[in-house]
């Protein structure tokens, strides 16, 4: 267990009397994908805000490298750096241009010299496809090519674990799939990924395991074949049966 | 148009039956609307003229000897609003974000602050600013302060900086609680501080966001300039207030409205085209 | 002029204030470096017996609130009708009266009013305006208690304004300011009355405000006082203020 | 909290160290908090009386005396305000509700009526409300109107009404404008005509959004009822003016301010709470 | 060709310089329910828009049951309300009730009494399930029900034809099922339908034929089987490639 790279335990959330997350527990490896699913509302988002500090967890602990960073009163801008996080409302700084919206954190939190950012910042963008949009400002962008500019932006800061938060969800059908591919290519780079989606097809076919969540409990965990082919819970099955539904009819 | 701009395409083509239709119905609405404008005008000139009391009116208030006479006056006197307009508003601006940021302000140690910027804005919002100008204007020079520390011209310049530094405070701290808390969490998962995230993130487009209310208000305080000649100096309203009874008519008066006008519609249309292409943004 | 030295505002020079605008008959035109009207002859008068001739005098303006409030002042004396009251005097030093005068009521031939009798139940019953800062609005709540409220401007002209539109019934000014109003701005003016000397608050002395403890009011005091025994403020009252010997006296009993 | 919370649930559990940590910080934050502005206000009230010149701001501004003399007919003076502007208010809505629609008028030939509402709107928005007051409020009467007809409380009440009438005309057709499209198209897509749709759909909504800014132009109203007092009707701030000339001293106009703080505040916590709940509900 | 219940003949529509709809021609005969598809921005919404007459097109004829109802200067009212439309933001009036929503239009436009449309309205709202939410306020309803109810809003005016304009769109895919559900409905009971969707394996499913719609041209219409199965156009294969990539992976 202490192997893990990321380590939930028994994590608890409540927002007033509505209790979100219910005594969640659940591990990460190194390299490893891990998809959230379920319904509008169980959870997903708040569980990953809790991992990137920006929500307090009510109990339970929290653990990156085997050190608790759930702990009350922990500084969390460290902790930020090491993970990186990307919305599903994209989220890019508007007054910004792509280039200064990568370079912002660099320059501000590690003290970067703009040059050595700008190098770098380039080197991702290009990797990505977007070094053309480089001094292009987001509302100039389309939705697929603002939200590839985020996961760059994150990932100038060199995190050891990303959290993508549905970053598909807000896009045009057609543009979903070249942010897909800026995923897919991530793995393949080694990077540890958890993240919350809708994209049923693609959850199965790119993550090493899945957690489904319904009403903040983790109902069940388990690799892609085994959730979307014979998932235990009644109500996984329930679930996956309504949504696959309209999405794969044809 | 739509001629030119389809041959501009190099597809030169007939009219289609909306376009002949629309060219009608323009033609048609602008002959109704200038025939009924016209119409409309007429009637005023020549009916205003024949009411009881025109003249009276007319040599009160549309007196163009007077006119000619002060007018000149008038705008040198103007001057003077435009100095004091220009001396106050850069220290509004500062001061209103200082205040902004302290009422903003969420560390319990600086909780002082925050009191104090709560007490101060709900006070000076709540006073009339001819009050704030009377207390401070003529207050603080009664309080035994040598010249030229109690010239008018800086209390009153400092009652209304008091005054509007509220008003725009509360003008930043609305446009720093409508950036959307997105924005805010995006900042701080890449590890910016709470105050890298304020003035990187926050502020520029805060600020940004509400220039078309900054000009409103600016707006709002050049007329209110005019307030301080109530505690001495001799500016447009003033002037035209000593031409009142010199003449003892309100001509005067007349020429400071159009000084007005002619300084302060720009600033509104401006403010006005600002709104509404943020608005058209928004609704994109 | 060895009374004063060191104690006026700049050195050799003394600084007068007088109101933005000033009002005849107390000056005219609004010049007071003429001389011309009444507190401006007093003025140099004045200057004159404490050794300033006319090029060492220098006038300023002030609003009449400015003047009378508390704090250092940036002229040496101010004369634009102060009434002395006891309330002012403890912020600001006033000189000897330099003028004693009553108020008088002022109406208008427009509008029916002026054969309302001179008597203390006839002007009652009218509808008053008066200056905001003439003491003539808590004179009225004390002496008269017209049965209408009464409505306050900010100086004469637009007091006069307002009786000509028929606002107000009746203005109520100083006697000599009531004679200048009835006599050249108002064509259709007349003085009812002047109150009783016996009444609250009147007769008026009008006094020159200083700042509070300015040692110079002593010599300006002696200065007065020599004006008024050798018969300089006589002179210039005779040339500058209209007499106000046929105007009739209120009868307060009735 | 969390505990009787947890309690009612029925699941009496032992607080969790974020729970304990929380109590902890809330009750270190309240301390700091109350220690540190504890401080502050006992530095304002030992160090201010100790500064040069406090004596006289006292004397000048705070005098017990003289507030307690003139209080009862400031207050009584202050209903000349709340009179005025009862009487002005439902005027200015309605007429600023005429114009607004005027503004937005599309037939041609009703263009009148909207060249109107722009000159309108323009005019006495760019003028200082003191100089409409003192335009109308003087100038009219003054044309040789018969009592009652030429009094300065109907004459200043008109003339707040056009100036504020314009201000919030603006204000309506901003809050017009911000009725999203997509409302307008579902509207007309219904079959309804353009009167129907303005008068079911976009102005309940509209007026309804606008209500903070509202009731923040009637605060500003209200403040504004003071410079009547230049045109004669003796309120609040003309009286305060009186006793500051007889007294020589500052406390009435303090005493006055105090009036509107009471009387402006809840409503501008008021319109502040508004302006939050929608911010709250457009975020959501 | 006359006994189309909805006919497009060559329309036009630019704003400005930019051509949205460029000779679109296409009939829907009464009872049919016809499938807009087609990337972001190719004009699907604006082509309902200009049925509707919400835009006046540039060229061409929109006949209804024959009658030419884009002449320039018609009166677009009595048209409305043969006319139903339902947009992708559901567009409920927020400021009414569910059944004031549905009430607003017949009372306002037929001058029906209140009493006749309440009973009317009743029926439809139980019909689809919504009885119990007639005096509840849009804001506290899910995104399913408030299209549902948008749609029985434009019911009640008992139009001819329905354009509904990606009415699901904006629905969390649990949500999506419920309103499609209501359409297969409507075409069950004979409606006219004419509908612009991102479901590919609704439109599929559902409709009788298919348009595919890609930068304002009418590349091809076939019926559903031939258009996904055998689509002709080059552009049509890579839209629908890309988006059922995605969409139908697993
Ligand atoms: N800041 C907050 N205050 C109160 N309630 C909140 C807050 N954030 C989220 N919630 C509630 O918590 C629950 C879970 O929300 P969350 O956003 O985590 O769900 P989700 O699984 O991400 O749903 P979706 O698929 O719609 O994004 C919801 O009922 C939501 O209303
Ligand atoms: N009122 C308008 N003014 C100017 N351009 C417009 C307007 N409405 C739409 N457009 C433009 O017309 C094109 C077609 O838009 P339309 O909304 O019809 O596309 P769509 O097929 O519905 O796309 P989506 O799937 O995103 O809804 C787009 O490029 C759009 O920007
Ligand atoms: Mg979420
Ligand atoms: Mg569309």
């Amino acid at each position: 267990m202490s192997d893990a790279k990321l380590s939930l335990r028994n994590i608890r959330k409540s927002f007033g009397p509505l209790e979100v997350c219910k005594n969640i527990t659940v591990d990460v490896h190194k390299g490893e994908l891990v998809c959230l699913i379920g319904g509008s509302g169980s959870g997903k988002s708040t569980l990953l805000r809790c991992i990137n500090l920006l929500d307090p967890i009510d109990d339970g602990e929290i653990l990156l490298d085997g050190v608790d960073i759930s702990v009350p009163g922990f500084d969390p801008d460290p902790v930020r750096r090491k993970i990186g996080m990307v919305f599903q409302s994209f989220n890019l700084f508007p007054h910004m241009t792509v280039l200064e919206n990568i370079k912002l954190a660099p320059m501000k939190v590690k003290r970067m010299a703009s040059r050595d950012i700008t190098e770098q910042a380039e080197a991702l963008l290009d990797r990505f496809g977007l070094l053309d949009k480089a001094h292009v400002y987001p509302d100039r962008l389309s939705g697929g090519q603002q939200q590839r500019a985020a996961i760059v932006r994150a990932l100038a800061m060199e995190p050891e674990i990303m959290l993508l938060d549905e970053v598909t969800s807000a896009l045009d059908p057609e543009l979903v799939g070249e942010v897909l591919d800026v995923i897919r290519q991530l793995k393949a780079q080694g990077m540890t990924l958890l993240l919350a989606t809708h994209e049923m097809g693609f959850a199965r076919e790119v993550s090493d395991r899945v957690c489904f969540l319904s009403d903040g409990e983790l109902l069940e965990i388990a690799p892609p074949e085994k959730m979307f082919g014979a998932p235990e819970h009644a109500r996984t099955q329930q679930f996956l049966e309504r949504v696959l539904r309209t999405q794969n009819l044809s | 148009m739509d001629n030119t701009q389809n041959t501009a395409r190099g597809k030169p083509r007939a009219p289609t039956r909306r376009q002949a239709y629309e060219q009608k119905a323009r033609r048609k609405s602008l002959l109704i609307a200038a025939v009924s404008s016209a119409a409309a005008i007429a009637l005023l000139v020549v009916l205003v003229p024949m009411a009881p009391g025109w003249e009276a009116v007319q040599r009160s208030f549309f007196n163009w000897n007077v006119l000619v006479k002060t007018f000149p006056k008038l705008l040198s006197a103007f001057t003077l609003d435009l100095i004091l307009f220009f001396a106050a508003a850069p220290a509004i601006f500062i001061l209103a974000l200082v205040i902004a940021l302290m009422r903003n302000v969420t560390r319990p140690a600086l909780y002082p602050l925050k009191l104090f910027a709560i007490v101060y804005i709900d006070v000076l919002r709540s006073i009339p600013v001819i009050l704030t100008i009377y207390l401070i204007g003529f207050g603080i020079p009664g309080l035994g302060l040598l010249p030229p520390w109690n010239s008018p011209y800086i209390w009153g310049s400092v009652a209304l900086v008091l005054a509007y530094s509220a008003y725009i405070a509360e003008v930043f701290r609305t446009g720093i609680e409508s950036i959307h808390e997105s924005q805010r969490s995006a900042a701080r998962s890449l590890g910016l501080s709470e105050a890298s995230m304020m003035r990187y993130v926050v502020l520029p487009q805060a600020i940004r966001r509400v220039v078309p209310t900054l000009v409103n208000f600016l707006v709002a305080l050049l007329k209110d300039v005019a307030l301080l000649s109530f505690i001495g100096p001799v500016e447009v309203l003033r002037q035209a207030g000593v031409y009142k009874s010199l003449f003892a008519n309100f001509t005067p008066y007349v020429g400071a409205a159009i000084i007005f006008l002619v300084a302060t519609i720009p600033a509104i249309r401006f403010a006005d085209y600002l709104m509404a292409k943020q608005n058209a943004q928004r609704t994109r | 002029n060895e009374c004063s030295t060191g104690k006026t505002l700049a050195d050799g020079m003394l600084t007068i204030a007088t109101g933005n605008p000033a009002y005849y008959p107390w000056v005219i035109d609004d010049a007071p470096e003429s001389g011309q009207g009444f507190e401006a002859a007093v003025a140099y008068a004045v200057a004159d017996k404490m050794g300033y001739d006319k090029a060492h005098v220098s006038w300023v303006r002030t609003s009449f609130d400015g003047a009378i409030q508390p704090g250092a002042k940036n002229f040496d004396f101010n004369l634009q009708q102060f009434s002395i009251l006891p309330e002012r005097a403890e912020v600001v030093d006033f000189s000897v009266p330099y003028y004693t005068t009553t108020k008088a009521v002022v109406v208008t031939t427009a509008n029916g009013k002026q054969d309302t009798p001179a008597s203390l139940s006839g002007v009652k019953s009218l509808k008053f305006g008066a200056g905001a800062g003439l003491s003539a609005a808590t004179f009225l709540e004390s002496a008269v208690k017209p049965e209408q409220s009464t409505l306050l401007y900010d100086d004469v002209a637009n007091t006069v304004a307002a009786l000509q539109a028929n606002q107000v019934d009746a203005v109520i000014f100083d006697l000599p300011t009531a004679l200048f109003v009835t006599a050249v701005q108002m064509d259709n003016g007349k003085i009812l009355g002047q109150f009783p000397t016996d009444v609250n608050d009147s007769p008026d002395h009008f006094g020159m405000v200083f700042a509070k403890g300015n040692p110079l009011k002593s010599c300006v005091d002696t200065a007065l006082a020599e004006m008024k025994s050798d018969g300089t403020m006589v002179a210039i009252e005779d040339k500058w203020l209209a007499s106000g010997a046929g105007v009739p006296v209120i009868d307060m009993s009735k």
